[in-house]
C-alpha cells in the first residue's frame, strides 16, 4: 500500500503527475490536480512552465490560496501574460504550441480513451455527464498526461463514450481516423505510473509507487493490463512538495 | 418530448451565402440609438430562434436578457454557447428552450453534475447536443467571417464527433492529403452578449476575457447588448483599441448594472456564491421542482430587475462587487 | 461641356459621387475623391454613413484639412470608433456588412472591370502598376461605385488585366464565377453617371451632367456604350456642397 | 533573372500538418530571455527563408531589421507582406530578395508608382507575386490556426486569381453548394514584427492598427520581435488585454528605438515626409542607381541604427515625433 499517513491519494496524483513536466514546457492545464502538478511543478523543478486556461488565459501566476474555482473566470486571469478568446487558446492546440495536455477523467479504457459524457448508452443513458468541453480537443491534438483514481470502476475495458480520444480502438486507428499527433502519453494513477504499448497501443505498468504490488494493480482495474519487462518503483512524494501543495491548497479543497 | 420542428431545424444549419448575405442586407445596420428597455429587446427574439450565448459557464453570461426571454415566455429556442452553466438550467425548466448546443453543461465544477440537466437530458424531456468547445468556436467563426465552415483537425475519431456526423463533413486536403473535419458555420439568429461598457450605438469594449464574443456578435443576424454602463461615442472614440464589438453588427443597448447576477462580470463582481450555493441545494435535492421553485421566486414574481437583485440581497451584491474588483488590487 | 469656371473635374466626381451614398450607408474607402465624397455626404446628407478604411478602421472622423495621406496610418484613426486587423476590416466585406465599396481606377472596360495591376500584357508589361491591394476584394464581394476621368485611354473595351472584377465577361459570367454578390452598380465620371444593362451587363449611360452631349461620350469612350431610353440630366454642384469640399481639402490636394 | 529554385519553393508552399508540428516542437519555446543585437538577430535569417513582414504601408515597418538583413548580405529571401512599401524597393535593389508576394506595392499613394518596383519586374529581375489583400490575411490566418488553406468568396472571376491558381483550389461546399476558392495557409520560416513595447520573453503590446501582425506571429516558424522600448514582465502583466503576441512565438528580442525610421510607429512617430520625398526624387531620376546609393549612403555607411537615425536627421526625429505623439492630443 501507499503511505497514506504521510499525504492523501490526490497529493501523491498531484505530486506524481509534477514529476513528469519539464522546464519550459506549455501545458494545457485544468483546475484542480492538474492546476496543482503544474504549480508544483513550477516551484520545484520547473520556474519556466506556462500554464493555459481553456477560457482563455496564457501564463497566469497562481496565488498560494487562491487556487482559481474553474478556468473560465477572473481569478483565472490574475497577472497573466495574455488573455485571448477560448477559441484562440484551444487553437495553440492545432498550431502546435502546447507541449502537455494535463487532464483529469471519470472512465478510462485499455486504450487511454477518456469518457466524461454519458455513463451507459448514449441514447439512453444512465447518467448523462456535462461534457468535453476542450477535453476533445486537448486529446484530438497534443500529447496527454492524465491524472486519476485507480477504481475499476474507472478503469474499464471500453468507455461507454469516447469523449476524449487516446487511441482509438488501438493499433494505428488513431492516426488512421485523421488525429496524426499527440495521444496519451501517461496515466498517473494513486498506484502506479502507466503507459501504451508502443503497437497495439493498450495500456502497460510502466512504474508502481512504494508499497504498491502488481496484483494490486490487476485487482482495480477493469481489464486486462500489460506490464513492462522492467517495473520500476517511483520515489515517494517528499517533504518540500507536499509542503509546496498545502501552501497553494490551505483548504485542502483539492489535495483532501 | 422532443418536437420534430427542431430536427428540421438542424438539417438546414448552414444558411447559403444568398440567403445569408441578403438577411444581413435587409436589417437595418445604420448609425442610430438603440437604447431601449429588457422587455423591448425580449421582443426582438421569435420563438423559434437560435439564440447564441456570450460569456463562458459562470462569466459575463448576459442573465439579465435570459431572465426577459423566460418572462416573456418565449418558447422552442435553440440555444448554443461554449459552456453552459445555471442560465442553461433555466432554459430547459422553464420550458424556453429543449435544446442547447453547447460543450460542457453544469453549474461549475465545484458543485458536481447538474441535477437540473441530467433530470431534463436522461427523461428526454430536452437535447443537449455536444460539440467540442473549439468546434463550437469554430462554428462561430465561420459564421462571423462569411464562409460556410471551418476546417479543423479535432473531433475526428471520437464518439463526440460520430454522434454530430450527420452535422459535419470529412475532406481530404487537396494540398496536403490531409484528413480534415470540417465543422459547419454557425450563424445564430440571435445573439445575447453582457459587456462592461458601449454607447447608444452599440460599439462594445470589454475588459479581461473575452471569450467567443466578438464572433458571436458578428456571426449573428441580431444583437443584443446588455452592458454594466452606457458610455457617451466620445468615450468609445478615445480607445478604439478597446472596442470588440462594432456598431453595425448591434440592434439593441440595454443598461442593466449587475446584469449577469448571480455569475460574474470581470473587474466589476465575481460569482454570487451564497446563491448559487443556494440554488445548488435546492435543485439537488428535487430537481424539477427546485429548478420550478427558482423561476417562480426569482424569474417571474420580481417586477423588475432591481427588484430581483434585491431578493438576491444587498449584501451578497456588495461582496461579489468587492471580489469583482480585486482584479485591480494585484 | 461642364461649367469648369465653378468647379474642378474632380470636385465634379466627388459631388456626384456623394449624392450615390445614402444615409445611414457603411462605405469602404481609399483616400482621395471616395473619402472626399463620403465626407460629403456626411455634411449634407447622410450624417449617420460610416467610414470603412482597410487598413483597419471603422467609423473615424475626419477632421477639416486633416485628409488622411493613406489609409493605413495613424491618421486614419482619428476618433475612429474601432481599430482592427487588415483581414478583419476586408472580412466585414464577405460577411455583408458593407454597402458600397467606393473605388477609383486607372483603367475601366465595358464591363466594369477595373485594371491597377499591368499596363500591357501581365506577362510582358509595359508598366507595372502597384496591384490591387484590397481593390480585388471589395469588387468580388460588395456593391461598387466607381469614380473616375471620362478618358477614351481609361474606358477601353477590354482592360489588359482584371484586377477587381466588374461583370468579368458579362451576362451571367460574373455570377458563375462564383462572386454571387455585390458588383459595379455607378460609374461616376467628369461627364456622365454610368450603369450597366440588365442582360448583358454592358455599360450604359444613366444620365449626363449639365451642357454634356452622348457625342462627347462617345468621343470619349473606347468602346460601343450604350445609352438609357431616359438620359437624365444631373443637377449641378451646388454652392454648398463646393464649399464643404473646399473647407475639407484646403490645399486642393485632391479636388485640384 | 528568377531562379528555377524560387518556383520549386511556390510548388510545396502549403506543409503537412506532420511536418508543421515536427518544425513547431523542435523550437525551444521556454520561457526564457531573448533579448539581442540586430546583428544576432539577422542571425537567425537563413538564405532562402520565407519572411513576412508585419505592419503594412508605412506603418510599423520592421525597417531596422531589413536593414540589418541587407547590411549582412541576405540573399534569395522570400519576402511577403500585407502592402508593400520603400522597404520592398530595398529588398530588390540589394539583392537580399528577387520575390516579394504581396496585394499592393509603391512608396505610398502620394509619391505614385514606384520606379524601383516598375525597374525590377519589367525587366524581369524580380517577381512581384498579387494577391488581393484579405487573400494574404486570410493565407496568414490559416497558417495561425494549424490549417492548410481559408475558404474564401474572393479573388473568383479575376485575373489576380487566375495568375496564382496553380497555388489555389477551387470547390463546391458540401454544405451549401456554393463555390468557394481555397487560399493556401501562409507558414512564414521566420516574421518581422515592429511592436510598441514588449517584454524580454517576447510578450509583445501593440497599440493603435494591429494590421496582421498577431496572425503572422502565430503562423511564423520563428518570430523577431524589435521594439521601440523593452518593459519588464510585470508591465505586461498589468495589462494582460493589451498583449497580442505571446512570448511562446518568440525568439528574438531587439530594442531598437525608431525601428520603423523613416516609416511610422503608431502613437510614437509619423512618417518621416523629408527623407520619404528624397528617396522618391532620388528613385524617380534613375531607379537602379538612386536606390543603389541609397542602400550604400544609408544602409552600408552607418557603423549602426543610431548613426542612421543622425543620417535622417535630428530635426526629423524630433518633428516624425511630435506628429506621432499627436493621436493623443485630439
Amino acid at each position: 500500500m501507499t503511505d497514506t499517513t504521510r499525504h492523501s491519494k490526490s497529493e501523491l496524483l498531484a505530486v506524481m503527475s509534477s514529476r513528469l513536466l519539464k522546464d519550459g514546457d506549455t501545458v494545457f492545464a485544468g483546475v484542480g490536480i492538474p492546476l496543482l502538478a503544474a504549480t508544483l511543478a513550477q516551484r520545484m523543478h520547473a520556474p519556466g512552465l506556462t500554464i493555459l486556461f481553456e477560457g482563455g488565459t496564457l501564463g497566469p501566476f497562481v496565488v498560494p490560496g487562491e487556487l482559481p474555482p474553474s478556468t473560465n473566470e477572473q481569478r483565472c486571469t490574475r497577472r497573466a501574460n495574455m488573455v485571448l478568446s477560448n477559441t484562440d487558446v484551444l487553437l495553440l492546440l492545432q498550431r502546435g504550441y502546447v507541449d502537455i495536455g494535463f487532464m483529469g477523467g471519470a472512465q478510462i479504457d485499455q486504450y487511454g480513451n477518456l469518457n466524461s459524457s454519458f455513463i451507459g448508452d448514449a441514447d439512453d443513458p444512465k447518467i448523462r455527464l456535462p461534457g468535453t468541453g476542450g477535453g476533445n480537443d486537448i486529446a484530438s491534438l497534443t500529447k496527454v498526461i492524465v491524472a486519476m483514481l485507480h477504481e475499476k470502476r474507472r478503469f474499464v475495458e471500453n468507455v461507454d463514450f469516447v469523449t476524449s480520444t487516446g487511441f482509438w480502438h488501438g493499433g494505428s486507428s488513431r492516426a488512421d481516423s485523421g488525429l496524426t499527433t499527440g495521444g496519451p502519453a501517461e496515466v498517473v494513477t494513486d498506484l502506479a505510473i502507466l503507459g501504451f504499448d508502443e503497437a497495439s497501443k493498450r495500456m502497460k505498468v510502466l512504474a508502481l509507487h512504494a508499497g504498491v504490488s502488481a496484483e494490486q494493480v490487476r485487482e482495480n482495474t477493469g481489464f486486462d493490463i500489460l506490464f513492462n519487462t522492467d517495473i520500476e518503483t517511483t520515489e515517494t512524494p517528499t517533504d518540500d512538495e507536499l509542503a509546496v501543495l498545502r501552501e497553494f491548497d490551505p483548504d485542502r479543497v483539492y489535495i483532501a | 418530448m422532443i418536437s420534430t420542428q427542431e430536427l428540421e431545424y438542424d438539417r438546414a444549419v448552414t444558411k447559403s451565402y444568398t440567403e445569408l448575405r441578403r438577411e444581413t442586407e435587409a436589417r437595418d445596420r445604420s448609425l442610430r440609438d438603440k437604447v431601449m428597455s429588457l422587455e423591448e429587446a425580449a421582443a426582438l427574439v421569435i420563438d423559434g430562434d437560435h439564440v447564441a450565448l456570450g460569456g463562458c459557464t459562470l462569466s459575463r453570461t448576459p442573465m439579465a436578457m435570459v431572465w426577459a426571454l423566460i418572462r416573456a415566455g418565449k418558447k422552442d429556442l435553440k440555444v448554443s454557447r461554449s459552456i453552459t452553466s445555471t442560465e442553461g438550467d433555466l432554459f430547459y425548466g422553464s420550458g424556453a428552450s429543449q435544446h442547447i448546443l453547447t460543450s460542457w453543461f453544469s453549474q461549475g465544477i465545484v458543485w458536481g453534475v447538474s441535477k437540473v440537466m441530467r433530470h431534463y437530458t436522461e427523461n428526454k424531456l430536452a437535447r443537449f447536443e455536444e460539440w467540442s468547445h473549439m468546434a463550437i468556436g469554430l462554428g462561430y467563426r465561420a459564421g462571423a467571417m462569411g464562409i460556410p465552415f471551418m476546417p479543423t483537425r479535432t473531433m475526428m475519431g471520437s464518439d463526440v464527433g460520430e454522434r454530430v456526423d450527420d452535422k459535419t463533413h470529412e475532406m481530404n486536403c487537396p494540398f496536403t492529403g490531409d484528413k480534415l473535419l470540417l465543422v459547419p458555420a454557425l450563424n445564430p439568429d440571435v445573439a445575447l452578449i453582457h459587456v462592461q461598457r458601449c454607447d447608444p450605438h452599440g460599439n462594445a469594449q470589454i475588459d479581461g476575457l473575452p471569450f467567443m464574443d466578438a464572433d458571436i456578435a458578428m456571426a449573428a443576424n441580431k444583437v443584443i447588448l446588455t452592458t454594466e454602463c452606457i458610455v457617451s461615442n466620445d468615450q468609445i472614440r478615445r480607445a478604439p483599441d478597446q472596442t470588440k464589438i462594432p456598431f453595425i453588427t448591434v440592434d439593441a443597448v440595454v443598461e442593466v448594472p449587475y446584469g449577469c447576477a448571480p455569475h460574474e462580470c470581470y473587474g466589476v463582481y465575481e460569482p454570487f456564491l451564497t446563491n448559487l450555493d443556494a440554488y445548488a441545494d435546492l435543485t439537488g435535492k428535487d430537481a424539477a421542482a427546485g429548478v420550478a421553485e427558482y423561476l417562480e421566486r426569482y424569474v417571474h414574481a420580481p417586477a423588475s430587475w432591481n427588484e430581483y437583485l434585491a431578493l438576491l440581497g444587498m449584501d451578497n451584491v456588495i461582496d461579489a462587487t468587492i471580489r469583482g474588483r480585486s482584479v485591480h488590487n494585484d
